[in-house]
């Protein structure tokens, strides 16, 4: 039995020992960053089978919850470590020939804090805890964003730490709203106790604690900082932050409406706002020229789409909310990947300069299809099953409000699907202008490949995927109790 | 082994044959023919095995899928594979010079593939995937081969995704109301449904193919997508590519709601759903047959015949009797025939003289009789004149259409004949007769590999128009299985107790009328032949640099009467909407400003916004 | 046996009324201009003197074959329309048939007129497809509304529907609005003057005959004449209860073609664009109109 | 008059009243230094927030200064332990912000939000 801590401490210690070491391991820091991902990845694969029967229990520092803090690893905290090791360890490879320069040892740093955030929050059964790593995650989040120090970047990083502000200032009043209400931080006490609370406190701390984790979650009003940073950040950095940041705020909300609040009658509000997030998404990107913006409002379509699969009250819902995500993190982290090093070797941003590029960057092109057609939800490929399950649960309720909001959501595909041909079209268009461009390196391509694996060849794992989402899905449904804990 | 699974499994190794040998064009050619030749055969091999059904191993959403072969696409199966077969031979030499050749035939196989899919499909789910690969490859196979290919593509592309989003709604809509995927399921419970529930599945289905077979409200993407690519595809799209949501609106109107289901539905009380389709069918009929006048570009002209050609399809299966169901039937399999002759001549032309522009051609007979000859049968068979296949159908639908009490849908047939006539005779003229210019001298016949299509297609147009019965057999049987009544039929025609058509008897006559006028004919002396420049002209000479053809404005007069009822609804309807989607986008992307300060607003705006709703909702 | 007599002889007895009749009407057109005319079997003459032309032009194989489909077309036509006492093939092929076999003559014509490469031959046969697509459609509208009433499409159950009811049963009487729809539309199918845009000799030196000649023309000319007589035999047998015997046949013909020439000896001739608008927008709503009252 | 003034809703209408105080300086003021300093108004509204949560009327602090000191005669330490993480955590955000302000100031030679609006739309 491992000791899922592991997933949060080996990160932790290697981000602090590479900045140590950065003096005289030089450029060579990239390889300790390595291992420990590698670490990380075969921790969260060895916990998967073991989690699935039994949620683990680990305390930390001897002190028994309540009062101490405990990591309740359930198969929900095992599939998002393994979607967040896996997903880290390929941009990481990535970023060996992205990410140039002598101050490489401080990307990685925040690299694997950003990791250490993530795990974190997916894996901690504290209030306050989840806080601690929420900040963690904001912090190096903000930094990377502006780490190439171009006017862009640091605009979008202020702006995006000031609305981060903003939310962490909402998410420590719920926190401290909860204390003092049900006098304890741990989640399945407090799910235990929060039915007790007057009902105008526990609408005051569940608005307090949606707002605050949706402006990380991007749902529409919320996300205003998403388009600057996602489209200025360094594109590995894109990619994590499209690919499981944003899922893994939105998965926190949606963990904590359904097991510890237990609010379900929210969920009709939620799928709405979801509806909206997803049609805003859309029909902004159907005009951007930039093509990292592009990806950007594709994004929170994306999260849109996830999003009310995830409010439609049921675990087919949730499921399907789950495949969507895998399929988002690893279409988005090709889209994003390649056009990193569209971006490198054309020197532009618009995609109106890659006229032709297909025939100098064929293999990256044609990845770029790949995730598209994914993303659009396009047959063989794992996103069509994804939409697929999204659409069987929202028909299933029966309710003419979700028929009318499905229709939208094909709608939205309908205007996705218009955006990306267009810019397919420009790439592969007959008379290309791009001369002097080669194919990007193999490194990167070998990275972008295994994300494609897993949408090429998803179908066929199928009958696996389906049983631990379905697992993780029972999970979240079910109310969080003290017995489970101990 | 299911020889579906062979079909496909062929037709897949196709693409990646096509795509490994990318490099040596000749292995290339000769691979994809015989993938082809092999299709075919197995094609036509499989009427011994109708009713088998396969299932394939995994599961969608707990339910199995799988293929089944049924009379129905075995008839649809032998036209894919047959016109695929004879588009590949001809464009053997076609393709010669042009680059692009791999990405041709690649996409050739998969669009083949996902045709094949579609149609032995017996479930939802892998009839949506394959109908998604095929519109994927039809897209993929119009955006090349011409100026402004991808911009046509991309329109075709615009109204194919929509009309694929609304058919998944369908198809998940329908495994919620059914529980199951399976055809035959959905057939049985169908009864169950109330009214207006079946209505809307029905329509949902009926648009979603009817964009695919270009219906006249949806129709305006085929005439640039089909005419701006290769020519060999715009004889392979409007032969068989439009026919499929052709299948799709048969297999759904008539196999899964069955016509009991589809007559019970009725708008308002009295105009039964038939009706309102068959209308729809009627304006497709009528509005391209007269904008195809005003075409000056070949492939253009036949494109606009190819929607209005779907027309008369949609409007036998609107009619509902036995009668009409079995036109429309037989009108695809014609229509097939003679628009991808008339094509594969049109193709042929451009291979000679490099261009299709009608006002720039003419008096091609004298260099080029074989493609003369197919145009001409071509012609007669789309205008729909006895010897030819297109008559037979005809007549059905017209039979059809009058005894089944629709006087205002066949006026709309009539009225679209005779615009096909017109349209058609103008093809013929302004390519093969008049002047010959000087530039087409030395213009000499195609070469073999391009003759041997025409003739097949020839033998077909004719003997299908002599002896229709040898279709008729095939659906008499599928209108058995769909449980509709057959139509009696025999090798020369039909006999029902209202009247008899004779197709025989027919040509029979019209053969001794020419003998007769032949024998006349031989009466008077010897006849002389002149160059075309010894001609009348008023008394003034023709030589080569006056030589003039009347060409240009051919039918003018109908243009000028036609000219105030074209209002380009359809154009103006179709910018009216991407206006509207661009202004939309525009103004939501006005949302984020750029400015922190109201960025921190619309967060607290949320805050405040989620507090009045939830307080009404805990 | 008769059948076979028939099938010989009625060619024969068609092109002799045939003539006969364009002879009377060149006698009849003159005596309204106030001339005598030529005598009746002027156009026998004409006729036997082109077939005997040693020098026939012939601009190519087409312009052959053209010749051969446009009779073949025309007999074709004659033997499927029911004829006194001569109905063998009405059983083989229905009105729809009929109107569809009319087509042949005028394709024929047209590819042969195409191949002769003369623009004034294009422009006729343009102009002809022009007033074709003008005058099919209220003609044909008529037929539907007749099949409608009686639920067959055949022609000859049609013509016995008609006779069955005497006088009154005619078609012309029954429907009227359809019955002068049709004449209308008749004297656009016969080309006669106000319709007459294709041959048209002041504009287009007669249009598509403009390159025929020696025997092409004289087997247009008999074509002519064949395809007047079953064109007013169509008419006869839809609207005025067909004929019983061969007397009563001829007065109906003669009286049909002698109103319609009357029309034509008066009239000038109409602009192409201006006939094609007369015909959709006189004949076409009376057309429209009858099979509104057959339908309530 | 003290009952109804008691500790903690002073204590509570106080620290939203900074909250609301700091979020106003964030949404109104163009200046960017100035939002860092609504920010950090703001945290330390919640940290105040924080803190009142865990006082027991009449109780010592948490710290076995002298000897015999029951733990019951303390205020709850718990949340005096989560301020301490808060305090740390808005330090740290609020100097990482000026860092950055810095040098977009050398980037865009301006404080204004309203000048700074390159990425938009």
């Amino acid at each position: 039995m491992v000791n899922p801590i592991l997933l949060i401490i080996v990160p932790l210690g290697t981000a602090f020992l590479i900045s140590l070491t950065a003096s005289f391991l030089k450029n060579s820091t990239k390889y300790l960053a390595l291992l420990a991902m590698i670490a990380n990845v075969w921790v969260s694969i060895k916990l998967l089978p073991e989690v699935m029967q039994h949620s683990i229990n680990v305390v930390i520092a001897g002190v028994k919850p309540p009062l101490g803090i405990n990591l309740f690893v359930g198969p929900s905290g095992a599939v998002f470590s393994i979607l967040i090791s896996a997903a880290g360890l390929l941009i990481l490879l990535y970023s060996f020939k992205y990410i140039e320069g002598d101050s490489q040892h401080k990307y990685y740093t925040l690299f694997l804090l950003l990791i250490t955030g993530s795990h974190g929050m997916v894996l901690t059964g504290d209030v306050f805890n989840l806080f601690v790593f929420f900040e963690i995650l904001a912090i190096s989040s903000y930094i990377l964003v502006g780490y190439e120090g171009k006017r862009n970047g640091l605009e979008a990083a202020v702006k995006y730490l000031i609305l981060g502000s903003i939310g962490s200032v909402l998410i420590l009043v719920a926190v401290a709203l909860i204390y003092q209400e049900a006098g304890t931080l741990n989640m399945a006490d407090l799910a235990d106790k929060f039915g007790m609370i007057d009902p105008s406190k526990r609408l005051m701390i569940l608005v307090f604690f949606i707002t605050g984790m949706g402006v990380e979650a991007a749902v529409f009003p919320l996300n205003s900082w998403l388009p600057d940073a996602h489209s200025s950040a360094p594109s590995s950095i894109s990619a994590m932050l499209s690919g499981f940041v944003i899922e893994v705020a939105l998965i926190v909300i949606v963990k904590f409406v359904y097991s510890i609040f237990a609010m379900t009658e929210i969920l009709g509000f939620l799928s709405l706002v979801a509806v909206i997030t997803l049609l805003v998404g859309e029909f902004a990107a159907f005009k951007q020229a930039n093509i990292k913006r592009v990806l950007a409002y594709s994004s929170i379509g994306q999260i849109g789409l996830i999003l009310f699969a995830m409010s439609l009250n049921s675990t087919g819902g949730i499921n399907a909310g789950l495949m969507q995500i895998v399929n988002h993190t690893a279409s988005k982290s090709i889209l994003f990947l390649v056009a990193g090093f569209l971006i490198v070797r054309t020197g532009s941003y618009q995609i109106s300069d890659y006229r032709g590029i297909a025939k100098k960057m064929p293999v990256s092109a044609f990845f770029f299809v790949i995730g598209v057609l994914s993303l659009l939800g396009v047959p063989p490929f794992f996103g069509f099953f994804s939409k697929l399950a999204i659409i069987i649960a929202a028909l299933h309720t029966g309710s003419i409000f979700n028929t009318v909001m499905v229709f939208l959501v094909l709608l939205g595909t309908v205007i996705e699907s218009i955006y990306f041909l267009r810019i397919i079209q420009v790439m592969y268009n007959r008379d290309g202008i791009v001369d002097s461009v080669k194919e990007a390196p193999f490194l990167p391509l070998l990275a972008i490949a295994a994300f494609a694996v897993v949408i090429l060849a998803g179908f066929l794992v199928l009958p696996q995927i389906t049983g631990y989402t379905g697992g993780v899905a029972s999970e979240i449904v079910r109310k969080m109790q003290m017995a489970q804990v101990f | 082994m299911s020889i579906v699974l062979n079909l496909l499994s062929i037709a897949l190794a196709g693409v990646v044959l096509n795509v490994l040998f990318s490099k040596s064009k000749i292995v290339q050619k000769y691979v994809s023919l015989l993938i082809f030749a092999g299709l075919t055969y197995f094609s036509f091999v499989m009427y011994s095995q109708v009713g088998e059904h396969f299932d394939f191993p995994f599961q969608i959403a707990g339910q199995s899928i799988g293929f089944t072969i049924t009379w129905l696409n075995y008839y649809f199966g032998i036209m894919i594979t047959g016109i695929t077969l004879l588009t590949v031979i001809f464009s053997l030499k076609y393709m010669e010079g042009k680059d692009g050749s791999t990405h041709y035939y690649t996409v050739l196989s998969l669009k083949t593939f996902g045709m094949l899919g579609v149609i032995f499909s017996s479930d939802l789910i892998t009839f949506f995937v394959f109908w998604e690969i095929m519109s994927w490859s039809t897209f993929g196979l119009m955006s090349t081969g011409g100026k402004d290919a991808p911009k046509s593509a991309f329109k075709y592309f615009v109204f194919a995704i929509t009309a694929s989003m609304i058919l998944m709604a369908g198809v998940v809509l329908s495994y919620s109301l059914f529980g199951s995927f399976d055809f035959a399921v959905i057939h049985d419970k169908i009864g169950s449904l109330s009214l207006p529930m079946t209505g809307f599945l029905l329509s949902i289905f009926i648009v979603s193919f009817s964009v695919e077979s270009a219906v006249f409200p949806v129709h305006s993407w085929l005439p640039d997508g089909y005419s701006n690519t290769f020519t060999t595809f715009t004889a392979y799209l409007s032969g068989i590519s439009t026919r499929i949501g052709i299948y799709g609106i048969i297999l759904f109107l008539f196999g899964i709601f069955g016509i009991q289901t589809v007559d019970k539905l009725s708008i308002i009380g009295k105009i039964n759903f038939r009706y309102v389709f068959g209308v729809f069918a009627a304006l497709t009929m009528v509005v391209p047959t007269f904008t195809a006048l005003y075409q000056h570009d070949a492939k253009k002209l036949i494109a606009w015949h190819s929607v209005g050609q779907g027309g008369y399809m949609l409007i036998g299966l609107a009619s509902g009797s036995a009668l009409g169901i079995a036109g429309g039937m037989f009108h695809v399999l014609n229509h097939m025939a003679y628009v991808v002759l008339i094509v594969f001549a049109i193709a042929a032309v451009e291979h000679r003289t490099g261009t299709t522009n009608l006002n720039k051609l003419g008096g091609l007979i004298k260099k080029m009789p074989v493609s003369y000859l197919a145009l001409l049968f071509g012609i007669i068979g789309l205008a729909g004149l006895p010897p030819m296949n297109g008559f037979v159908s005809k007549w059905f639908i017209y039979r059809a259409l009058i005894l089944g009490g629709y006087p205002f849908l066949a006026i709309a047939a009539v009225i679209g004949t005779l615009g096909t006539i017109l349209s058609v005779y103008k093809l013929i003229h302004n390519m093969f007769l008049g002047q010959l210019p000087e530039r087409y001298n030395n213009v000499k016949e195609v070469g073999f590999s391009m003759q041997l299509p025409m003739w097949i297609l020839m033998i077909v147009v004719l003997g299908l128009g002599i002896f229709p019965g040898a279709a008729m057999g095939l659906i008499a049987k599928i209108q058995v299985a769909l449980g509709l009544t057959a139509v009696p039929y025999s090798l020369h025609g039909i006999q029902t107790a209202s009247g008899q058509l004779n197709m025989l008897v027919v040509s029979a006559v019209f053969i001794g009328g020419i003998f007769v006028t032949w024998i006349i004919y031989l009466l008077g002396s010897r006849r002389k032949h002149v160059s075309q420049y010894n001609n009348y002209a008023a008394g003034n000479f023709l030589d080569k640099k006056v030589a003039y053809n009347f060409n240009y404005e051919f039918y003018a007069a109908m243009e000028h009467v036609i000219d105030p009822y074209r209002k380009k609804i359809i154009q103006r309807t179709e910018q009216g909407i991407a206006g509207l989607t661009d202004a939309v986008s525009e103004y939501i992307r006005r949302i984020y400003t750029g400015m922190i300060n109201t960025y921190g607003i619309y967060v607290i705006t949320a805050f405040i916004v989620t507090i009045i709703i939830l307080k009404e909702l805990i | 046996m008769n059948v076979v007599l028939w099938i010989i002889f009625l060619p024969i007895i068609l092109f002799v009324i045939g003539t006969f009749m364009l002879g009377y009407s060149r006698k009849f057109i003159a005596r309204i201009e106030r001339r005598y005319g030529p005598p009746i079997q002027q156009v026998f003459y004409d006729i036997f003197k082109l077939m005997n032309k040693k020098t026939n032009i012939s601009h190519g194989w087409m312009h052959d074959i053209a010749i051969l489909m446009l009779l073949g077309g025309t007999l074709l036509t004659m033997y499927f329309v029911p004829v006194p006492g001569f109905h063998f093939f009405a059983q083989y092929g229905d009105m729809l048939v009929i109107m569809y076999i009319l087509l042949i003559p005028a394709l024929g014509m047209a590819l042969g007129v195409g191949e002769t490469a003369n623009p004034n031959g294009s422009i006729g046969i343009s102009r002809a497809l022009m007033m074709l697509a003008g005058y099919d459609i209220p003609f044909v509208l008529t037929f539907i509304g007749f099949a409608m009433i009686n639920h067959t499409t055949s022609m000859y159950d049609l013509m016995l529907a008609q006779q069955a009811g005497g006088i009154a049963g005619w078609g012309l009487i029954s429907q009227p609005l359809l019955g002068i729809a049709a004449l209308i539309a008749l004297q656009g199918m016969l080309g006669e003057k106000p319709f007459e845009v294709m041959v048209a000799p002041h504009e287009i030196a007669t249009g598509p005959m403009t390159e025929m000649g020696g025997k092409y023309l004289g087997i247009m000319m008999i074509q002519h004449a064949i395809g007047i007589v079953v064109e007013l035999t169509i008419y006869i047998n839809l609207f005025l209860g067909g004929a019983v015997n061969w007397f009563e046949y001829i007065v109906k013909l003669f009286v049909l073609f002698t109103m319609l020439l009357s029309v034509n000896a008066v009239f000038g001739r109409f602009r192409t664009d201006d006939a094609v608008r007369f015909m959709w927008k006189i004949p076409l709503p009376l057309a429209i109109i009858g099979i509104l009252f057959i339908i309530f | 008059m003290n009952g109804v003034l008691s500790i903690s809703t002073v204590l509570n209408f106080g620290s939203a009243g900074l909250i609301v105080l700091g979020l106003y300086i964030v949404f109104t003021q163009k200046n960017l230094i100035k939002m860092v300093i609504g920010i950090d108004i703001a945290e330390t509204g919640v940290n105040v927030l924080l803190v009142s949560t865990g006082y027991i009327k009449g109780n010592t602090a948490p710290i076995f200064s002298k000897a015999g000191l029951q733990v019951s005669s303390m205020v709850d330490p718990v949340p005096q332990a989560l301020v301490l993480t808060s305090i740390v955590i808005g330090f740290g955000v609020s100097a990482l912000a000026l860092a950055m302000i810095i040098k977009l100031y050398e980037k865009t030679g301006t404080l204004d939000t309203s000048k700074i609006r390159g990425l938009k739309w």
